[in-house]
């Protein structure tokens, strides 16, 4: 027979889970090891952010709330790998991505205790906000390449997804869309092993979710997520093709979610206590604590003082979300179309009528 | 399981119950859907099935609607009896396509060669405090796609007999469940195999001055404005539809006849919403019994707010109880 | 161009007139879809389109609905003012996941700071003897949609000024083409680029003793049916709804409290079509002037049959005007 | 960099366009030329049926028409390598698959003709009917090879897509289900170069349609689909995986459409005479008759005899389907449901009132 077509999938890491480099052509970045060191700090801001969310959650002052514990090293990966004009699509939790792009800590709590406000959000105003039905987000994303390439704007596209969404229909067709018009769109399949209660293994017999971007035609990647090195190497080497006009990757991150699905969820249901306590060792943190105290760039103490400063942080951030008044009554109107139709006069004034207004 | 039938159990219980007895009477019954296998749903309406069945008859899905509803479809018409979970009604949009094109008529295409026996369950509607998407009351879209019938119960004895009789329809059923009363409160439920009819409305309680007919988790609040109207002397019929599609017009007619008022009560935004379909056929059918105009009280014509403004969206008793008034203005 | 608006042409005709006004007034707009380019549009609607503006204004994109509606919603966010094609009415239900969910809610969500100007044009509709899933008529399903706008024209004039205003409109707009009529007859079209409202309803004819409603393809056998009642003396108003959604009600509550009946005439099946919402306004706005029962004169609650039996489905003069009579053994 | 995963996509041909054998490993049940001239003559038949049917379309007797022309050899190969009890879900042009399996020439008439009985054909009663909504049957067909793994019957699905429907989300969701079920499925599409108006190139970057498979972990084959050695060849491969147990395969079928799309459209529109031309010389035709005829199974004589008798059975086929009488009208309501719902009596009188019954 004849082989008419050949692939290869590879794997990109440079610092292993003990926090040895695996490999020494560190991307530039990463000689300087202050950047490094940045990207750790952004990543415990995340982290303590994210604690804070929890424990709202828990005491009844906030909605369901989808916690990014172990995804720290992913997510300000990617954003931190983006411009501003790019434009971002995230699936729920990528709070790390967002904070490098500009949104407030309290508009990720808005949003999860009930307040649109949340959306209108101080990142750039024409990124995607928060996406509840798995995977659409990424033809939204496709949809944004499609125009900055019809506009001939150096712009790139940035869609995430998880390893349970990469089996949603609308990733094939966002992947598809990217190869068919050769966008500047980035897939980021971030695989942290389960789907609510679904394992990575239930959702496909693809061997790597890298792959699924072989059916569309683009750069397929896999990368570990929890090496901060590798997945802001990988971001940037997409964007620089996706920039250029050399087309759309698809990159599977793997990482591990630490947490429960949501605050709704309760993983011991369905997943080993061993499974954890393993991929705790290999989470984002552990390494890059011994990377920079290596370098001389990180000690016990700074990360005392950080702390203190993370956690100083958050609860600014927690204290304006608590302090918000409700939205009144007639958003549910002002909002629905650019002007308000005739046909919803006598619908608005009945909302306000039972507000006493 | 005759032990657990003494005891008083919940809707989501109830569905369960019903899950169980059929799958245990008919092997062809099977479970499919995201998080319903080890994790027994995120509503916990599967839970134990996976142990109790196998992980052959009870299937977590890949993360897809598309596949989920494909796949029922196609299961149903190679002689399973597919019971397939949509998580939220904010996520069964993409099953849309298999169910108008095909569910819908694999019987009527084929004349009969291919049929579709399968039964599509729903989490429905709002006020759980739950995040977007996870609120939406999109009955009224099935409603009028032919082949389908639409079902929705309304109290755990309602949704085991009717759940029952949806699994052993012969045709595709859309089976929503009002999650906002799921565990609202516990009622015996015998768990004796025994169906309800699909295509009778219920008449939840008698009255003569007016008729307020309903659906789903709306059916607590239109109770509640029946007895606070009774307090006042108003004498109030409810009627819980539970059957949308088909739908038994008749019940609803012969209870005008009788009051000369109806007020109906959705949750869905109003226009276009199912409760049009019943205050149409009041104007070709009942015009000369209705003293009064028809008045619906459901949600606006937006989406349900996001969860700090979602109680000021949905019908409450309040407003259930002015609108029958202003019927009663008439006479 | 000037030259052209000189001539009459068809309703089809008008749509590519409209789109090719609004393309070379304004850069944002292109049009997507399946054989939308160089060959026009399986309906001809984007004939020579792709040669006046090329191929980055007019975009073949692969077979896949949801990848359509995707990349619509995303063009439109980013301030592109998109033209999506569905090349059938049947084919664009793997469409309403990114309709519902996102093109209806992004401004509702993001507080306006994302919004999604987009038009979905689809042929509409039965009676041109097509293959299965070429004939639906599924509007009612969008009219429950709470940010939507949901037009159709029926006529060459309306065909143009209606496309004009949806594809200006700050919000999205699905826009149904009632294909039977596409080439039904021709009329004098300006290519003035002015648009038509789209919340008024267009009163076709005048009447003083019924009031007919209807909208799209049916808009040629109601004025039929009209004028063979004008012969027997009886004088019909007929309103084309044309916008359904917002809906212009106070245009048919006007007519109906002059004529005092009203016969509701639409393609779709009755059970939950549009026709339920005018009727249930009706039942609740115009009761005492209300004088006979309204009809609906509707597909059937049935899917239309293949081509051989379809006429038998969709109404027709004789069904709208023995309607009518019964509403004037009523008086 | 580690590589994870690597693939190749092989290109399967026996038979050139010239007629000339490529390779020297026939498969057994080519070695018996008799075999394949068999299905030779098979495709002949449905070439003088296609001929016969637009030509009635184009004389008002029939409805819209999707012919067939070009791809006898894609369609033969795979009908003939099914059993009965597999599954075959066609889309909507395959018919000498669907003859293979029992299907009848009028039947195909009766649902082009607007009649839905032809949908209730003579084939197995457990086969789909045609697909208008492209893509859609992959998945009914994914879900009948879910039921025989459930019930642990060796029975297989077969589904058909084309180039065009290789886009389609409904084709990855089968491909997927395939894989992460280990389905005994398969996936064949068959790329004939364009659907409709679009070419094969603007559907998609991936290289091959083949490679589609991979984003679900299928095996993954492309096929000369005018070489009906090749077709069955593969098929029989596929099928035997499936049926034992070792899952889905995704295969496409290289071939090319001859006619227009459908009776309702207009080819030279979109594609250049040069095209068609060069591709009438890859025909499925030519080659085998070559090749026969060096066999010494084949010859003018025989062929034009075998002429005369396809046209003879398609003009009873044709003749049968003329004289079927409309459907009355009540069909409408008494298929909709296993039984008429009280709620439609009324209407069901109506439609009989109309016709003054
Ligand atoms: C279309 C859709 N179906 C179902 C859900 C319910 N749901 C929310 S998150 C989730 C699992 C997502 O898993 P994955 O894609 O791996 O992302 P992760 O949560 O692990 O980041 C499910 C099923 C949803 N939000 N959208
Ligand atoms: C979901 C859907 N969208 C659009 C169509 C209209 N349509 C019919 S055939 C066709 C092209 C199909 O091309 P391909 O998949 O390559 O198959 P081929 O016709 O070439 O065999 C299109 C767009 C359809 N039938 N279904
Ligand atoms: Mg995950
Ligand atoms: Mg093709």
């Amino acid at each position: 027979m004849t082989t008419v077509a050949s692939f290869e999938i590879e794997y990109l890491q440079y610092l292993g889970p003990d926090g040895q480099l695996v490999r020494d052509d560190l991307p530039e970045f990463a000689r300087d090891g202050k950047t490094v060191r940045d990207l750790f700090r952004e990543m415990q801001k995340v982290r303590a952010f994210d604690a804070k969310a929890v424990a709202l959650q828990r005491t009844g002052k906030l909605g369901t709330y989808a916690s990014c514990l172990g995804h720290e090293a992913t997510h300000i990966g990617i954003g931190s790998a983006m411009q501003y004009d790019d434009v971002f699509a995230p699936s729920y939790r990528e709070y790390g991505a967002q904070f490098m792009r500009g949104v407030k800590p309290r508009e990720v709590l808005m949003y999860w205790g009930g307040d649109e406000r949340g959306n209108d959000f101080s990142g750039p105003p024409h990124d995607y906000s928060w996406c509840v039905p798995i995977g659409t987000q990424n033809l939204h994303a496709a949809g944004a390449a499609l125009a900055f390439k019809l506009r001939g704007e150096p712009r790139v596209a940035v869609a995430c997804v998880g390893d349970g969404g990469s089996s949603k229909t609308d990733t094939y067709a966002a992947i598809n869309s990217a190869g068919a018009f050769t966008l500047p769109f980035v897939q980021c399949i971030i695989n942290n092993g389960w789907a609510i209660s679904v394992p990575r293994n239930a959702q496909t017999g693809a061997k790597t979710l890298a792959q699924k971007g072989l059916a569309g035609g683009l750069e397929c990647l896999q990368v570990d997520g929890n090496d901060i090195i590798a997945v802001r190497a990988a971001m940037d080497f997409a964007i620089k093709r996706a920039r250029h006009g050399h087309g759309g990757s698809c990159i599977e991150f793997v990482t591990y979610r630490l947490s429960d699905h949501t605050t709704a969820d309760d993983a011991r249901r369905y997943r080993g206590e061993e499974e954890v306590k393993s991929a705790w060792e290999r989470e984002p943190f552990l390494r890059l604590r011994t990377f920079l105290t290596r370098e001389g760039l990180w000690n016990p103490k700074e990360e005392e003082d950080w702390k203190v400063e993370c956690n100083r942080l958050a609860d600014i951030e927690v204290n304006a979300y608590l302090e918000t008044k409700v939205q009144p009554v007639e958003v549910m109107f002002d909002f629905l179309y650019a002007e308000l139709p005739h046909d919803l006069v006598t619908q608005r004034a009945d909302a306000l009528k039972w507000e006493g207004r | 399981m005759a032990e657990a039938s003494k005891q008083a159990i919940t809707l989501i219980e109830a569905i369960t119950q019903a899950l169980a007895w059929e799958m245990k009477h008919d092997d062809s019954v099977v479970v499919l859907g995201e998080d319903v296998g080890i994790n027994g749903g995120v509503f916990r309406a599967t839970a134990g099935l996976q142990q109790t069945f196998g992980s052959q008859r009870v299937i977590d899905t890949p993360l897809d609607e598309t596949t989920i509803a494909g796949l029922t479809v196609g299961l149903a018409a190679q002689g399973m009896k597919p019971v397939a979970e949509a998580q939220f009604d904010g996520f069964m949009y993409p099953m849309i396509d298999h169910i108008i094109c095909h569910a819908a008529r694999f019987r009527y295409r084929t004349r009969g060669r291919l049929t579709c026996p399968m039964v599509l369950r729903v989490p429905w509607g709002g006020g759980i405090r739950a995040p977007e998407h996870h609120s939406e009351a999109n009955e009224s879209i099935f409603t009028n796609v032919p082949g389908l019938r639409v079902v929705m119960p309304s109290s755990p004895q309602r949704a085991y007999g009717l759940l029952l009789a949806a699994i052993r329809d012969p045709d595709p059923v859309i089976f929503f469940e009002p999650k906002r009363i799921y565990r609202q409160y516990k009622e015996e439920v015998p768990d004796d195999g025994e169906a309800l009819p699909l295509d009778v409305c219920f008449v939840l309680r008698d009255g003569s001055d007016v008729t307020l007919v309903t659906w789903g988790a709306q059916v607590k609040e239109t109770l509640e404005a029946a007895e606070a109207l009774a307090k006042e002397g108003i004498s109030a019929e409810v009627i819980d539809v539970a059957t949308l599609k088909p739908l038994d017009f008749d019940t609803i007619r012969e209870s005008v006849a009788k009051t000369g008022r109806c007020v109906i009560v959705h949750e869905a935004p109003k226009t276009a919403g199912f409760g049009a379909e019943i205050a149409a056929r009041l104007a070709e059918e009942s015009m000369f019994d209705l003293v009064a105009p028809v008045e619906r009280v459901t949600g606006y014509d937006t989406h349900i707010p996001l969860f700090r403004l979602e109680m000021k969206y949905l019908p409450s008793v309040d407003k259930i109880v002015a609108a029958t008034k202003r019927t009663l203005a008439h006479s």
